[in-house]
C-alpha cells in the first residue's frame, strides 16, 4: 500500500505516522509538503496530528487553506481513502470534508491519556479488523477535541452509520461521546485519537494498527 | 482603513471557554452573571482606502478564514 | 545616534544597571573611556549574575566534570555524553524562575522554549522533556493560580513543539510562597559527527539571524533574574515575554535542515540577554571580534534602539556564523520555514564587538573585557551547624498516617500535571509518567535513554552537604530501578541570596555534596544553571539543586517498573533500614516537626546495592523494581500497589518500631517483586555480593497489609485518596 | 445589563496570532494588509441594574479574571 502523510507547519505526528505505516505497510510513505499543488497517485493519505500554524485562529483552520489540501479534498472526493487524526480530524473538518467542529475540551485543559473507545461500525475500510462489539485503548493528546454538530447533523450522522468510533466515558464533552467520524462514503476518516501512537507492546499496545492493516486488507 | 471583526459563537453551540469564565467569577465571589460568552476580536490594518471594497474584502475574508460559519458569526466595522 | 543612547551615565542609572561602583570603575578602566548608554546596558547583562556566574563560578569549577563517556562538559549551549552507535544524549537543565511568578503561563511556557533551544543549537532533535516545580504551601493565595498557570504554560509549548514531556517532580513548601521554582530541562540526540558549538572562527565569515524577529520584549530579562524580590517588582511587569512554540518548531525543522548540510561553522540560540550575550559569547570563544550592524537585525517594532535591539530578549532566535558562500542556500531554507533569515555583520580580528547603527558607531567593546573581566566573587559563607539526632514518636493512627501522607500534596499522584503534557508525540516513550525514571527510545532502535529529575530540599536545608549527595544519588537510584546506568547529571542550582553567609555555606555544601557523589558514583556533571537571589522581602527558598540524570539502556524491553505483575510474587527489600526519621515527610507531615538530621548517604553501598539491581534487570531477572524515597517502605509499597491493583501482605518484623520501620528514609534501597524462584536466586546472589536482601512477603489481595493487620488498608481508598489530592485541590482553579 | 469586553494584548507584547493571520491571509492571495491583531471578545450578562455599579465591577472582573493585566489591556462597554 502507497501512501501519503502532508505536512503543515507545526505538524508534530507527521514522523509518527510515517513510522507506523513504514512498520505496518513495509513500504515508507511520501510526505507531502503543505505548498505542493500534486503529488503522486497514492493508495492512503494521511493527514497527521500536531499544531499546523500553533492551532492560532482556530485548530486547522490555516491549513484546510493550504493549497495541497485543495488536492487531498479532491482525491478524498474521488475515494482515496484518507485518514484525518487529531489535527488532521481538525483540519477535514475545516475544510468541510467532514461535518461538524471541534471546540475547547469541557475541561478546557490538554488531556493526554489512553481512553476506552467503543468500535461503532466494524464495516468501514478503517475498521473491518475490529471484531464485532469489542472496545480498544487508544491514547487521545489533545486541546480541543470536543466535537460539536447541530442535532440534524448529529442525527444524520448517526443514522447513515457514519460515527466510527465513540469515547466510552465522557473524555472532552464531545457531543454523542463522538471519537471518530466518516464522510457519507465512508472512504475519509477523522478521529481525535492517535491510533499511530498505539502499534506495538512497548507503547502500550497494537489497538490502533488494526486501522491501517484494515485499510491495507481492503487495497489487497 | 481598520477593520475591527467580531466573531461570536452562534446560539446553540456550547462555549466551554464562556462557560468556564461564568463559572470561575461565580467562585471567586462575583455573583449575578446571568451568562458569559467568549468570542474573538480581530483587527485587521488594511491598505485599501476606499469603503466598499475594503467592505466586500474584509467580508470574504471572515467567510473564508477568520470565522468558520459552521459555528461562528462575524461582524465588523471600517473606520 | 537616537536620542534614549545620549543618555548621560549618572550613577542612578549604573545602579538601575545592577552594577556596584567598582563595578563601573572596572568598566571605565577597561574600555579606556566612560561607556555610552547601549554599552552600558551590554556590560550590565554580561555582568549580570545570571550571565557571569560571578557569585558561583569559583565553586562550581570545583564539580567533577569528566568520564570516559563524556563529550563536552560545562561551558556549551548543553552538555553531550556519548551514548554509543555513534550517537551522543544533549541535555540541560535551566530555571525560569522570575519569569513564571510574574506571569506563570509564559514565564514557564518560554522556559520551556529557552532549554529546547539550548539543545537543538547543538545539532540534537529534542526527544523529551523534564520539569521540576517547587510551589509554595498548597493554600497560600497564590499556590493555585500559579500552578495551574505553570502546568498550562510547559504544556502548551511542549505539546506544540512535539518534544514529549515524560516525567518530572512537584513539591509544596511555604518558602516557595513568594518564590515559585520552575525548572525545564531537555534532553535530544545527535549523531556525534554532527555536534555544533558557538566558537566563532574564520575572519570575514558573515554573521546570520535566523527566527523570530526582535521586539522589545524582556528587555532586562537577566538582571531581574539576578535581583532579589521586593515590592517594586510589580513594575517590571512589561519584560515578559510572550512564547512562540509554533515559531520554535519551525526553527527546530530549519536548524536541522541546515545542519544536515557543512554550511555551520558556528551556533548559538539568543537566550538570556539576546542579541549581546550570544554574540559576545560566540566571539569570546573563537577569540575574534564581531562587527554587527544593527539596522539589518530584524524588527517587530518601529524605532527600536541599539540599546534595546542589543538587550532585547524576544525569543525563538538564533545566531550563526556561515561559512563564506553558503547564505543562498541556507536562507533558502529559512523562507521555506517562514522565517527571518538576515545577514547582520561579520567576523573581525579586531577582538572587539563593534555596533553600527544608522552609519554611526554605536557601541564598540573588547569582547575579553566583557567576558573575562567580569567580577568573579568569592563570598564569604558559613557552613550550616551540624543538626542532632532526634527520635521521631509514632502516630496514634498509623493507617491515617499512611492514606494522608499517600493522599496528601507531597506524595499524592501527578496525574493531572502529566495528563496535560504530551508526553508520548515522537512514539517512543516506552516509560510514561508515574514511575522512577521516565524511558525514551533511541529513535529506530532497541536502546533507549532513562531519565529522572531529583532533589530533596528540606534535607539540603538540614545539612546541605547531604542533602547535596542525596540528591544525586536519587537520581542515580532512579534511574537504576528501571535498568539504567545512569552516565551524567545536569543540573539547575536554585538558592537564596548569596551576599548572606548563611545562604552562601548553603550553596557551598551542597555543591560539596554534589561533587563527592558525581565522583563515587562516576557520574559527572556536564552541565547546569544557577539561580540565585531566589528570594522574597528577605526570606530565602529552601537551598534546591535540582538534579537531572540520564542514563542509558541497551535493550528497552527489559526495562522495570514500578507496578506489580502478578499476584503471588515475592517481595524483596534491597538494602538496610535504619532509624532516619529525621527529615522525613513522615515526621514534618504527621509530626509538624522539622528537626534532626537527614538521612546520610553512604555512597559505596548506594552504587554497590544499585549496581546489584541493575544486573537483575538486565539480565531479565527482574521486571518490577521501585526505590526507596520520600515517605519510605510504605510509600514505595504503596505506589506498587496502586499501579497495579494488586495488593500487599508484608512483614517487616520488630527490630525497629513498625513506624520507622515503614517511614525511614535510609537511602540505597529498592523494593522488588519477582516469581519465588526468581527470589530465592536473588537472595543467594545477593549473599554472594554482599547486598543485603530481605524478603517481606508477597503480593495479592487488595489491600495492602503489614506485620499480620498492624496496617490494613483497602487499595481501592488508597488509590482514592492519592489520585484524588491534586485534582480536588485544582478544581475552579484560575 | 450587558457587558461587552475587548481584551487585546498591550503594545509590544508579541502575538503570533495575529501574525498567523495575517501570513495565511497573504498566502491565500489577500492583499493589502499591513498588520492583523488577535484579541478577545467577551459577553457578559449582568443581573445588575444599576451603571455605575456594574462599570465597578465588571472592571473588578476584568482585572482580577478576564484580562491578563501583566500582556492585555481591556476595555468595555455596557448596555
Ligand atoms: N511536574 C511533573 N511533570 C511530569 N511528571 C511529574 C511531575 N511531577 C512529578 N511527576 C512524575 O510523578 C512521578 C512521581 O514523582 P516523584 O515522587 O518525584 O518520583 P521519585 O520519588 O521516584 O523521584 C514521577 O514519575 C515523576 O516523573
Ligand atoms: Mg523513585
Amino acid at each position: 500500500m502507497k501512501s501519503a502523510v502532508i505536512v503543515f507547519p507545526g505538524s508534530n505526528c507527521d514522523r509518527d505516522m510515517a513510522v507506523a505505516l513504514t512498520k505496518i505497510t513495509g513500504q515508507k510513505p511520501i510526505m507531502v509538503w503543505h505548498q505542493e499543488h500534486d503529488f503522486e497517485a497514492v493508495d492512503f493519505i494521511a493527514l497527521p496530528g500536531g499544531f499546523s500554524y500553533g492551532d492560532y485562529l482556530r485548530c486547522g483552520a490555516m491549513s484546510a487553506r493550504s493549497h495541497v489540501m485543495k488536492e487531498v479534498i479532491k482525491r478524498a472526493n474521488a475515494g482515496v481513502p484518507t485518514l484525518g487524526v487529531c489535527n488532521g480530524f481538525q483540519i477535514l473538518t475545516e475544510t468541510g470534508v467532514l461535518p461538524g467542529a471541534l471546540m475547547r475540551n469541557s475541561g478546557l485543559h490538554f488531556v493526554c491519556k489512553d481512553v476506552e473507545l467503543t468500535v461503532e461500525r466494524q464495516d468501514t475500510i478503517f475498521t473491518s479488523g475490529y471484531a464485532q462489539g469489542r472496545n480498544i485503548t487508544v491514547p487521545v493528546a489533545h486541546h480541543d477535541g470536543n466535537y460539536f454538530a447541530d442535532t440534524n447533523t448529529l442525527d444524520q450522522l448517526e443514522g447513515d452509520g457514519q460515527i466510527a468510533f465513540k469515547y466510552a466515558s465522557d473524555i472532552n464533552g464531545a457531543q454523542r461521546r463522538i471519537a471518530g467520524i466518516t464522510n457519507k462514503a465512508g472512504n475519509v476518516l477523522g478521529m481525535m485519537p492517535h491510533p499511530e501512537r498505539m502499534i506495538e507492546a512497548p507503547l502500550g499496545g497494537s489497538d490502533g494498527r488494526i486501522i491501517f492493516e484494515s485499510v491495507m486488507n481492503r487495497l489487497g | 482603513m481598520l477593520a475591527r471583526i467580531h466573531v461570536t459563537l452562534k446560539n446553540g453551540v456550547l462555549d466551554p471557554q464562556g462557560k468556564a469564565i461564568e463559572n470561575t467569577l461565580q467562585n471567586m465571589g462575583f455573583s449575578g452573571i446571568d451568562a458569559a460568552r467568549q468570542g474573538k476580536y480581530i483587527e485587521l490594518d488594511l491598505a485599501e482606502t476606499d469603503r466598499a471594497k475594503a467592505e466586500a474584502h474584509v467580508d470574504d475574508m471572515c467567510r473564508k478564514l477568520i470565522a468558520n460559519t459552521v459555528i461562528e458569526n462575524y461582524s465588523f466595522t471600517l473606520e | 545616534m537616537t536620542k534614549i543612547d545620549d543618555t548621560v551615565i549618572t550613577p542612578e542609572i549604573v545602579a538601575e544597571h545592577g552594577l556596584s561602583e567598582e563595578e563601573y570603575a572596572r568598566i571605565v578602566t577597561a574600555m579606556g573611556r566612560e561607556p555610552n548608554y547601549t554599552e552600558l546596558g551590554i556590560y550590565s547583562v554580561m555582568w549580570s549574575e545570571h550571565c557571569s556566574y560571578k557569585s558561583s563560578r569559583f565553586h562550581l569549577k570545583k564539580l567533577p566534570t569528566e568520564a570516559p563517556w563524556v563529550i563536552c562538559g560545562p561551558g556549551e549551549n548543553a552538555g553531550v555524553i556519548d551514548i554509543g552507535d555513534g550517537q551522543a544524549a544533549i541535555f540541560k537543565m535551566e530555571s525560569h524562575n522570575h519569569p513564571s511568578y510574574i506571569e506563570p503561563y509564559q514565564g514557564a511556557a518560554t522556559g520551556v522554549g529557552g532549554i529546547l533551544r539550548d539543545v537543538f543549537t547543538m545539532g540534537a532533535r529534542p526527544v523529551a522533556n523534564m520539569n521540576a516545580l517547587r510551589f509554595g504551601e498548597p493554600d497560600h493565595a497564590k499556590t493555585k493560580h500559579l500552578l495551574s498557570g505553570v502546568v498550562a504554560g510547559i504544556g502548551g509549548y511542549g505539546n506544540c513543539v512535539g518534544v514529549p514531556t515524560v516525567g518530572g517532580e512537584t513539591n509544596f513548601d511555604a518558602s516557595y510562597n513568594g518564590n515559585i521554582l520552575v525548572n525545564a530541562m531537555t534532553v535530544g540526540i545527535a549523531d556525534t559527527d554532527k555536534i555544533f558549538y558557538c566558537a566563532a572562527a574564520g575572519v570575514g565569515n558573515p554573521v546570520v539571524y535566523v527566527g523570530s524577529k526582535t521586539g522589545r520584549d524582556g528587555i532586562h530579562g537577566a538582571t531581574m533574574a539576578s535581583t532579589e524580590f521586593t515590592e517594586d517588582t510589580e513594575e517590571k511587569r512589561p519584560t515578559v515575554q510572550v512564547g512562540d512554540p509554533f515559531t520554535e518548531k519551525l526553527l527546530i525543522e530549519a536548524c536541522l535542515e541546515l545542519m544536515a548540510t557543512d554550511a555551520i561553522i558556528a551556533i548559538q540560540d539568543m537566550g538570556a540577554a539576546g542579541l549581546t550575550s550570544s554574540s559576545v559569547e560566540m566571539a569570546s570563544k573563537g577569540g575574534v571580534g564581531f562587527e554587527l550592524n544593527l539596522d539589518h537585525v530584524p524588527q517587530r517594532e518601529k524605532d527600536m534602539t541599539p540599546y534595546e535591539m542589543c538587550l532585547s530578549e524576544s525569543q525563538e532566535r538564533m545566531l550563526m556564523v556561515l561559512k563564506p558562500g553558503r547564505e543562498d542556500m541556507a536562507k533558502a531554507i529559512f523562507e521555506k520555514w517562514e522565517l527571518d533569515f538576515a545577514v547582520i555583520g561579520e567576523i573581525t580580528d579586531t577582538g572587539k564587538l563593534t555596533l553600527t547603527f544608522g552609519g554611526e558607531i554605536v557601541g564598540d567593546m573588547p569582547i575579553a573585557s566583557l567576558v573575562e573581566d567580569a567580577p568573579e566573587y568569592e563570598r564569604p559563607f558559613v557552613y550550616t551547624p551540624k543538626r542532632a539526632v532526634v527520635s521521631v514518636p509514632a502516630p496514634d493512627d498509623i493507617n491515617k498516617a499512611v492514606t494522608d501522607l499517600l493522599g496528601g500534596p507531597h506524595l499524592c499522584s501527578r496525574r493531572w500535571i502529566w495528563e496535560q503534557y504530551d508526553h508520548m508525540v515522537l512514539a517512543d516513550t516506552v516509560q510514561r509518567p508515574g514511575g522512577d525514571a521516565a524511558v525514551v527510545r533511541v529513535h529506530g532502535t532497541e536502546k533507549a535513554l532513562a531519565i529522572s529529575t531529583d532533589v530533596t530540599p528540606r534535607y539540603c536545608f538540614a545539612d546541605p552537604y547531604e542533602g547535596g549527595k542525596q540528591a544525586v544519588a536519587e537520581t542515580w537510584r532512579n534511574l537504576t530501578a528501571v535498568g539504567a546506568k545512569p552516565l551524567a547529571i545536569t543540573n539547575c542550582l536554585n538558592f537564596g541570596n548569596p551576599e548572606r553567609p548563611d545562604i552562601m555555606g548553603q550553596f557551598v555544601g551542597c555543591l560539596e555534596g554534589m561533587g563527592d557523589a558525581c565522583r563515587a558514583l562516576d557520574y559527572p556533571i556536564v552541565s547546569g544553571n544557577v539561580s540565585l537571589y531566589n528570594e522574597t522581602n528577605g526570606s530565602g527558598i529552601l537551598p534546591t539543586p535540582a538534579i537531572g540524570g540520564v542514563g542509558v539502556m541497551a535493550d528497552s524491553s527489559k526495562m522495570a517498573t514500578v507496578a506489580f505483575k502478578a499476584e503471588g510474587h515475592s517481595i524483596l527489600l534491597v538494602g538496610e533500614t535504619k532509624d532516619e526519621l529525621g527529615m522525613s515527610l513522615y515526621q514534618r507531615e504527621i509530626m509538624g516537626d522539622e528537626s534532626g538530621l537527614p538521612p546520610s548517604v553512604d555512597l559505596l553501598l548506594e552504587r554497590k546495592n544499585g549496581d546489584f539491581v541493575r544486573r537483575l534487570i538486565e539480565n531479565s531477572t527482574l521486571d518490577t523494581c521501585h526505590d526507596l524515597s520520600d515517605g519510605g517502605l510504605i510509600a514505595a509499597l504503596a505506589d506498587m500497589a496502586m499501579a497495579s491493583g494488586i495488593g500487599a501482605t508484608v512483614d517487616v518484623g520488630t527490630a525497629l518500631p513498625l513506624h520507622t520501620a515503614l517511614f525511614s528514609e535510609t537511602q540505597a534501597r529498592y523494593l522488588l517483586a519477582v516469581d519465588a524462584e526468581a527470589a530465592e536466586r536473588i537472595q543467594s546472589e545477593a549473599i554472594a555480593a554482599g547486598v543485603l536482601v530481605t524478603k517481606l512477603g508477597e503480593t495479592g489481595g487488595n489491600r495492602v497489609r503489614v506485620n499480620g493487620g498492624a496496617v490494613d488498608l483497602s487499595l481501592t481508598d488508597l488509590t482514592e485518596a492519592h489520585e484524588g489530592w491534586l485534582p480536588t485541590f485544582m478544581a475552579n482553579a484560575s
